[in-house]
């Protein structure tokens, strides 16, 4: 079964091959990235059924675990590289419309982001993780620093400041655990003997931090303004939806996997919830608020995937069966909707000339059909019935009321930013409706170009997806049951996969 | 068996550049702060590593489970790929800098205009009046960004020339 | 047979009013040391009202007048003279006073299709008046019920026999009061009368009325006057054993109400709402709290 | 006013700093004196296994020992930190080489084509110097990548000595490299690494599995696949560092001299 | 899969393709929505019967069921009715001038409605209240920045009833371990003893729910915006219909949280404990005065108003206060009441705004001041306006009257009588602003400017008279809706009333209401025969004899000087100036609106800081540490 690791090695190769073949063309590298998605998604539909029937644990260099890095691949994980591949997919596409001459480093660095993220999601090993976060953190900030000429660089350094603050901090924390434990490996530290709480704290927090900040939790979401003024579109739905699905998943692994009672973390194990819980209810009033009043659309959706950034912490904190399975619905209809809205937001822009949206006035009256696309996709983020957000907010909500206790502030705090995710959405969604008073005409060759099929078909799979999600949600419920059984259950199926004997 | 000293070293290092990410606001001093950061924590590990009178783990005589006279080589190649990561993340840094400096002409982190356009108005935060906007008011509000607004297109030409 | 009945009752009630009226006039007369016209004055107006030629502008005119009447008329049928009714009914209080505004309505309709301003400023007066003084008699008529637990008339009539101490003037003072206040506004009269107000907007709303609509506005006024009152007695002065005996009492009501009339000066409309409130209401409330707590 | 409100800032800041200090001592000490009490001692760390190389023969672990001149360990580097990085942790190498590569990459969309202008030529000492310099730069960093599973260094350190020797021919003869070439040797470098690691895959059926015997301990050619996987990063780390100073360095035109 | 469902999917269905395919001819989207309510009303009738019909969808998560329950099916009966007569109106309404693109967006929320009526399960009703709840927002903000203002203001409320409504079924669930509406509303009767902490807490959410939707209470301002800023034609959906489903809410779950020991044991649970005020419960106590403040609130706004639909959006406040307070008896005889009272309502306040629909279809207006004399040219929209607000004053012998009466009567039963001064007086004081409408609107001086304009079109009119006939039916014989009501409310377990068909049994005194309205006819019939015996009138233009012939364009008066319209109640303003200044929930809410606004300002600041934004992120670390490690 160690194949599986190819999974991750497509894009790797991809990317390897760029440099040398874009000698040859600089169309080279578009080409060969998107060819390795491709793959990737063969690759991993060819493999679903396996895993499905018995979820395995890849070894590199024959090294048994703890010894060695594994990748762990089960229908949880190998689901989520499949949405990253179709999601990366999509926005390249659609960024084709965008702009047809990006340089090949563009697409280079585009493919190490996937493959960082296919392998957060993969890793089963401490320090590992940290190494992918690196290379996604990497191409992240040279990502969005050729975004927009003036804002661009300046975003990205305030990200990257406070990203290596968050990374450096996390290796302390991987150094304390190693040194405590001898192991690095997440599954043996999930049945490793309990250690003094307030070490296990201290890592603990330590090496969620990284997380606390790619998920745009409370007081580490200080770089969202400036990253996402400075990305370019593409970039943006990249951070917000492709990004944050393996980060939510990675943490879900630390939070629920390793740090449950039982493991090396059991004592600190609830003090650190909480602490993820009461974040993330902040975060859900702060980035709601934030958003409430921005004019700049990308902004108002970074901001607003931070509120649901926070929902899906406040799941993970909570860690009950409906809780989980709420988040995991979440994570999937917030990555579909929020790639769409970004799509639909880039190309308003191009359309309107404009980053705001207060200037997009009457947009939708000129094409009806990215109106209807955005109201779409603002809707499964409002959680409204028949789009695929309201099921998960639904799941959470319920979850949340059943557990009582502190989560009820999370409650209070999703209630209360599902009433402004409304109001500031439907404001955006009625402006681009509204009849203009002075209609500015973009050039028709560019809006040829923009409002191609090349921007169409990705935003309408993604709608099409949405909208059948939201009439049926049951189509992913054997794919839920079986990833929350393996989130909330690790001692019978994560670990016992991963670690047979060896040190203990 | 891990000694105070390494680990102190490695501690007051770690301050240090955590001290100089928060405090500064030159875009190169902080880097360098994350760089003193990065090598505390490399330090720290190591010494997490460290175990009195332990050699450098290279095998030049017998040895065996009785006889076992090293330090832990993993937290050390663990530091190796930090390192190598640390240098990768400040050359990066390093060419944004420059990109930020070609456009801006400075190194310092300004609040930048637009911000305060989409912030609608230094005024509307200290006064509540109404919802009355300007950019300008923003910006002498916040005498960091003394940079004036025009010449960061000439600078910019400038550079291109 | 009940239609003869209807009919008599009808006509009963227009002739005691009218009688009223011509009463009330000779009493304000002599109140101002004046002779003042016959008695069967007012009869001849009404005739004379309708023997002369008469302008409309519109049919909601016409409409408005004949529904002003009419649905006096209709309330009259459900109140009980001396517990006589001309219909099978238990005299319901609510009936009364919700058919009352019909007319009330009609009189406006009609008279604002005139569109006369002067009229519509009548009309508005009326209106915040009514107000007034509905609220401090809609009290009373809950003090009523939760005395008696009941509000149709007849059973009232009938709990108030026997005597001068079963009547409920005596038994609640002042919700005798605030009604004679509240009948004094409700029949228009001085220091309620800003919305006719004569000198100020030419009588208001009947400016633009003539002839037959006239004489209309001059019977609905007078069954206003049988309705208004008899609920009063009904109400308060223990109905009567027999029709002479309540005819006496609305009589001295509505001589009492003329006699300020006479001697009062006129309030404007939100000084008339005001002291309505503040008098009438708080007496009632009064009576209503008293009688809730017995 | 700006002035104290730096100063503020400061007193914050030191004071965030010192308790972030306190704290995390404190935890880590838990009180009491001594910083061992929670560091688990080598015996239970992975470690102890890659010490021994008895990762996929536990039982060698109580008895056997590791001598040099010992044949067909299951890791034939002498210096366990190479073994380590290099066999039992290769995919954080590999990672680690992305990431390096991932910054080249960075730096070559950020720094576009410029050219700056210089006045003075470099003096004729350092034109005489540099490519001597440069020989010796290029043999040491040779030879520090292939000793890489035997002493100290490696494929890192040894590139970056490589690549040092290309920086000086750069400022010295202020000619712009060829960056075409290194694009394509890093290329090829990487390639060749994840070709070793995918060998491994099929042959030993797992990722960077060390499908070369391991050969004798401490001898120059031996751990198997590890001096081929040094030898691909030295040149990598070579190409790409090079390149990264490359763009720094920019193309130039030349005034007088 | 039985009818309820197929024909709500369908319906759905049909509105989104008619959306897509009809994009370019939008009168064929009317057309749609008008089959569609036709469908329902079929729908509608061929349900009549089948009691406890059930019927659910499997959404895989969660599965949404339905019934057909009597009371539901009332509503839904009359919401259907109701709506087809206005699909019939907007049809004539929406021509080329007129048209906006909402039809379809109405076929949905039609569907919308009947799930709500259906809805045998929270998480069906759930979904039916927020698809209502976002379709309506966008009919109500067609594409108009001022509409939006009101819409969003009206989505916001109904956002936050939203929240209220998943909190509230999350914790009844939570309690009672069920989803299905009934059931759990039984098995919360049975916790009184155990936890009514619990009850109040979930009692209180739903209430927030239906009275943010009801417009009850402190959310009073937001008919006044919305109905006015709406599409003409939807208003009369949204005041006659719409604004009932918190009412259908009240009656669904929160009366029967407080049935009486009584009742409740045939239910087989024991029922409310608490305190109770003359047998109603506290609560209910305290939701009576809300509502009694809500009318009479309502109305002194309205008095004031010069805009006709505000106006008529505040009087609909108004009857809505009056619904609840009678609702708030906790009685059979007050739901029957109430429910009574919110069929003649859907039929008068509907024929009311259609008549001002097709008035501002005719002239464009909306101030009250600048028409004047429209009965002289529109007469069907003049008498439908007349017959509606004599209905809406509760005068005999139209609708309003006999279920106002009900009102009284129930609140006689127990005795609440200091509620109902409040009543009285709003009852009351409906008269001025309904005159007021009727006077500026209709009669007073005709302005030359609309001297040429034509009466209402055939469609309008025949919704028009057909609202007319069943307001006045009903006024005469109420037992057509009461029996239906009588043995609903019966079915629904909340015990039964006396009526007959033309009859109504109260607890002071009884009724019968064809007498009256008989009476009242012979009456107008008489007085016209008197009318008839006096000397023929001529007829004499309106501005002939009070200037005396004279031409008063010659002193530079026009007829819309003489139309006495603008500040009507002059009296009433001063009197209530001083009130409506220093109450209002609408600044309320706007001050939340803007310290919000201000906080957003300030994080979005935070995040453009001159450094980094590290500072704040390691002193949170470090709380967090000393919270973690010392504590």
């Amino acid at each position: 079964m160690n194949q599986a690791i190819l999974l991750l090695l497509f894009p790797a190769a991809a990317a390897l091959i760029t440099p040398a073949g874009s000698a040859l063309s600089e169309r080279f590298g578009r080409g060969l990235a998107l060819l390795s998605y491709i793959a990737g998604i063969v690759y991993g539909v060819v493999l679903y059924p396996q895993i499905a029937a018995s979820p395995a644990s890849v070894i590199v260099g024959n090294w048994k675990p703890p010894y060695g890095i594994n990748l762990f691949v089960s229908p949880l994980s190998l689901g989520l590289v499949l949405l990253i591949y179709c999601v990366a997919i999509v926005i390249l596409v659609s960024d084709f419309a965008s702009n047809r001459k990006r340089r090949a480093q563009f697409y280079l660095l585009y493919s190490l982001l996937t493959m960082a993220s296919v392998g957060l999601v993969l890793t089963a090993d401490l320090f590992n993780m940290f190494v992918f976060l690196e290379i996604a953190g990497i191409s992240t900030f040279a990502l969005v620093a050729v975004g927009r000429e003036g804002s661009g660089p300046a975003g990205s350094l305030r990200y990257l400041v406070l990203a290596q603050l968050t990374t450096l901090l996390m290796l302390a924390g991987i150094g304390l655990v190693y040194s405590a434990t001898g192991v690095l490996n997440i599954a043996s530290l999930s049945r490793f003997a309990a250690l003094n709480p307030a070490v296990a704290f201290l890592a603990g927090l330590l090496i969620l931090l990284p997380f606390f900040l790619e998920m745009k939790q409370f007081p580490f979401n200080g770089w969202i303004g400036g990253a996402y003024r400075g990305a370019s579109p593409a970039i943006g739905a990249t951070m917000s939806g492709l990004v944050t699905v393996s980060v939510a998943m990675v943490l879900a692994r630390l939070l629920l996997t390793m740090m449950n009672t039982g493991s090396a973390f059991g004592d600190a194990t609830t003090k650190i919830r909480t602490v993820v819980l009461v974040l993330g209810a902040a975060t859900v009033l702060i980035g709601e608020t934030a958003a409430f009043r921005e004019k700049e659309i990308k902004r108002v959706l970074g901001y607003s995937s931070a509120g649901q950034m926070g929902m899906i912490a406040i799941g993970i904190a909570i860690a009950s069966q409906s809780a989980v399975r709420g988040i995991l619905f979440l994570l999937v209809s917030h990555t579909i909707a929020k790639v769409l809205l970004f799509l639909v937001a880039g190309t308003s822009a191009r359309l309107s000339g404009s980053d705001r949206w207060d200037e997009m006035r009457g947009i939708a009256r000129r094409f009806p059909l990215l109106g209807m696309l955005f109201a779409v996709g603002a809707m499964t983020l409002m959680g409204i019935p028949l789009f695929s957000g309201f099921w998960g907010k639904l799941d959470l909500i319920r979850a949340a009321i059943a557990s009582g206790g502190l989560a009820v502030v999370g409650v209070v705090a999703v209630l209360i930013a599902t009433v402004v995710e409304g109001v500031y959405f439907m404001k955006i969604a009625h402006a681009f409706f509204e009849a203009p008073a002075a209609a500015k005409s973009a050039p028709p060759e560019s809006t040829k170009q923009h409002y191609g099929v090349a921007f169409l078909a990705p935003a309408l799979v993604l709608a099409a997806a949405t909208v059948i999600l939201g009439v049926l949600p049951g189509l992913i419920d054997p794919w839920l049951s079986s990833a929350t059984a393996e989130l909330l259950h690790p001692a019978s199926g994560y670990a016992a996969h991963i670690v047979t004997g060896g040190l203990q | 068996m891990v000694t105070a000293t390494f680990l102190l070293s490695a501690f007051s290092l770690i301050l240090v550049g955590i001290f100089g990410m928060l405090t500064r606001k030159n875009i190169i001093r902080i880097l360098l702060a994350v760089n003193i950061l990065e090598t505390g924590v490399n330090l720290l590990l190591v010494s997490f590593g460290y175990f009195r009178g332990g050699k450098a783990p290279i095998i030049t005589a017998p040895i065996s489970a009785s006889n076992l006279p090293f330090v832990d080589p993993l937290p050390q190649a663990l530091v190796l790929t930090s390192i190598v990561i640390g240098l990768g993340t400040t050359a990066l840094a390093l060419a944004i800098t420059l990109r930020y400096y070609r456009r801006r002409r400075t190194l310092e982190f300004e609040p930048d205009e637009e911000d305060f356009a989409s912030v609608e108005g230094a005024r509307t935060l200290m006064r509540d009046s109404d919802d009355s906007t300007s950019v300008t008011e923003g910006k002498d509000l916040h005498p960091g960004s003394n940079v004036p607004s025009d010449r960061e297109p000439a600078g910019a030409k400038e550079r291109a020339k | 047979m009940i239609v003869l009945q209807t009919i008599g009752a009808a006509a009963l009630a227009m002739a005691i009013g009218l009688l009223f009226m011509g009463i009330g006039r000779i009493v304000t007369a002599r109140l101002q040391r004046r002779v003042g016209p016959p008695v069967w004055q007012c009869y001849i107006d009404v005739v004379k009202c309708f023997s002369r030629k008469s302008t409309s502008h519109h049919f909601v005119m016409d409409l408005g007048s004949i529904m002003g009447l009419a649905g006096l008329v209709a309330a009259a049928m459900f109140m009980p003279v001396a517990g006589w009714l001309p219909l099978q009914s238990t005299g319901p209080l609510l009936v009364i006073l919700y058919l009352m505004p019909i007319g009330y309505l009609g009189m406006a309709m009609g008279v604002s299709a005139s569109g006369n301003p002067l009229a519509a400023i009548g009309i508005g007066r009326a209106l915040t008046m009514m107000v007034g003084y509905e609220v401090p008699f809609a009290i009373l008529l809950l003090g009523l019920v939760a005395t008696f637990g009941t509000s149709s008339l007849v059973a009232l009539n009938q709990l108030q026999a026997g005597g001068l101490l079963a009547w409920n003037a005596v038994r609640m003072p002042f919700g005798f009061v605030a009604a004679l206040i509240a009948l004094q506004a409700m029949l228009a009269e001085k220091p309620f009368d800003a919305m006719i107000a004569p000198a100020e907007i030419a009588s208001g709303p009947m400016v633009e009325l003539g002839g037959k609509f006239l004489g209309l506005a001059f019977l609905q006024h007078s069954v206003a006057i049988f309705i208004e009152t008899g609920l009063v007695v009904n109400m308060f002065l223990g109905g009567a054993t027999s029709i002479w005996i309540f005819f006496v009492k609305q009589l001295v009501l509505y001589t009492i109400v003329m006699a300020f009339n006479g001697i009062y000066a006129r309030y404007r409309v939100e000084q008339a709402t005001r002291f309505l409130w503040i008098f009438a209401g708080s007496l009632a409330f009064v009576q209503l709290v008293i009688n809730v707590l017995k | 006013m700006k002035r104290n409100n730096r100063l503020i800032i400061n007193l914050f800041a030191l004071v965030v700093v010192l308790l972030f200090g306190f704290i995390s001592i404190l935890a880590v000490t838990d009180g009491r004196s001594g910083l061992t009490m929670f560091s688990a001692d080598l015996q239970h760390r992975v470690s102890y296994a890659f010490l021994l190389k008895s990762v996929s023969h536990p039982e060698r672990a109580s008895n056997a020992t590791v001598e040099p001149g010992g044949r067909d360990y299951e890791d034939g580097a002498a210096n366990v930190v190479t073994s380590v990085v290099v066999d039992y942790r290769m995919l954080d190498t590999f990672g680690e080489v992305l990431v390096l590569f991932a910054a080249a990459a960075g730096v070559g969309l950020l720094m576009t084509e410029r050219k700056r202008v210089v006045e003075h030529d470099a003096s004729i000492v350092v034109k005489t110097a540099v490519p001597l310099v440069m020989l010796f730069a290029i043999i040491t960093g040779a030879y520090i990548v292939l000793h890489g599973h035997l002493t100290p260094g490696g494929g890192f350190p040894g590139g970056a000595i490589i690549a040092s020797g290309f920086i000086l021919q750069f400022l010295a003869f202020r000619e712009s490299p060829k960056r075409l070439i290194f694009k394509i040797l890093e290329s090829l470098a990487g390639l060749g690494i994840l070709a070793v690691g995918l060998v491994g895959l099929f042959v030993k059926g797992s990722l960077f599995a060390n499908f070369i015997a391991t050969g004798t301990l401490g001898a120059t050619i031996s751990a198997g696949t590890v001096l081929i996987i040094y030898l691909l990063i030295g040149i990598k780390v070579a190409a790409e560092l090079a390149s990264i100073s490359g763009d720094f360095i920019g193309g130039e035109q030349r005034i007088g001299g | 899969m039985s009818l309820m469902t197929t024909s709500m999917l369908s319906v759905m269905l049909a509105g989104l393709l008619s959306s897509i395919a009809f994009r370019k001819v939008k009168r064929l989207q009317w057309v749609v929505l008008f089959a569609a309510a036709v469908f329902f009303s079929y729908v509608a009738v061929s349900l009549y019967g089948k009691w406890g019909l059930t019927d659910s969808l499997n959404l895989g998560l969660f599965t949404a069921s339905f019934t057909n329950s009597y009371i539901g099916w009332l509503f839904f009966a009359f919401s259907s009715g109701v709506s087809l007569i206005i699909s019939i109106f907007s049809l004539s309404f929406n021509d080329k001038k007129h048209i906006t693109g909402v039809a379809p967006l109405w076929t949905v929320l039609l569907a919308a409605n009947a799930g709500i009526f259906f809805a045998a399960d929270w998480i069906a009703f759930l979904v039916a209240w927020e698809l209502m709840g976002w379709t309506s927002f966008f009919i109500i903000s067609h594409g108009k920045e001022k509409s939006f203002q009101a819409g969003i203001y009206y989505f916001a409320l109904s956002l936050i009833g939203t929240a209220a409504l998943l909190a509230a079924i999350f914790t009844i669930q939570g309690a009672t371990g069920t989803f299905a509406i009934a059931a759990s509303v039984k098995a919360l009767l049975a916790l009184w003893s155990t936890k009514p902490g619990l009850l109040y807490f979930i009692a209180i959410l739903l209430t927030v729910t239906f009275f943010a939707k009801s417009a009850a209470g402190p959310f009073y301002m937001w008919p006044a915006k919305a109905h006015a800023e709406a599409p003409d034609d939807f208003s009369s959906f949204l005041s006659g219909i719409m604004i009932k489903y918190g009412v259908y809410g009240l009656i669904l779950a929160v009366i029967p949280m407080f049935a009486e020991p009584g009742t409740a044991a045939a239910a087989g649970t024991a029922g409310y404990l608490g305190a109770a005020v003359h047998g109603t419960p506290l609560y209910l106590y305290i939701l009576g005065w809300v509502a009694a403040f809500t009318a009479v609130w309502a109305t002194i706004l309205a008095i004031r108003e010069n805009d006709m639909k505000r106006l008529m959006a505040y009087s609909t406040v108004s009857n809505i206060g009056f619904i609840i307070l009678a609702l708030s008896v906790n009685t059979a005889f007050g739901i029957a009441a109430a429910i009574f009272h919110t069929f003649n309502h859907m039929i008068f306040k509907g024929g009311i705004f259609l008549s001002l629909a097709s008035v501002k279809f005719r002239t464009g207006e909306r101030e009250m001041h600048k028409l004047g004399g429209m009965a002289y040219r529109m007469p069907i929209a003049f008498f439908a306006f007349l017959l509606g607000i004599i209905a809406a004053a509760g005068i005999p012998p139209m609708n309003g009257f006999a279920s106002k009466w009900m009102v009284f009567q129930a609140l006689f039963s127990h005795k609440l009588l200091f509620l109902m001064i409040p009543a009285f007086f709003a009852s009351t004081a409906s008269f001025m602003y309904l005159y007021r409408g009727l006077h500026s609107i209709y009669l007073g001086q005709l302005s030359p400017r609309f001297a040429k304009i034509k009466p209402a079109p055939p469609l309008q009119s025949i919704a028009m008279i057909l609202l007319m006939v069943a307001m006045y039916v009903l006024g005469g014989w109420p037992g057509f809706v009461l029996q239906p009501v009588n043995s609903a409310i019966a079915n629904a377990g909340f015990g039964s009333i006396q009526v007959s068909l033309g009859s109504i049994v109260g607890t002071t005194t009884s009724i019968h209401l064809t007498v009256v309205s008989f009476v009242f006819l012979f009456s107008v019939v008489g007085v016209f025969v008197l009318y008839i015996l006096g000397k023929r009138r001529s007829h004499v233009e309106a501005m002939d004899t009070y200037t005396a012939g004279e031409t008063p364009e010659d002193w530079g008066v026009t007829p819309e000087q003489y139309h006495y319209a603008y500040r009507f109640y002059e009296p009433w303003e001063k009197m209530t100036d001083p009130l409506v200044d220093t109450v209002s929930f609408e600044r309320w809410f706007e001050n939340i609106r803007h310290n919000f606004a201000r906080m957003s300002r300030s994080i979005a600041r935070w995040t453009a800081m001159k450094r980094p934004a590290t500072m704040l992120a390691a002193s949170a670390v470090v709380l967090i540490l000393i919270l973690g490690v010392l504590l």
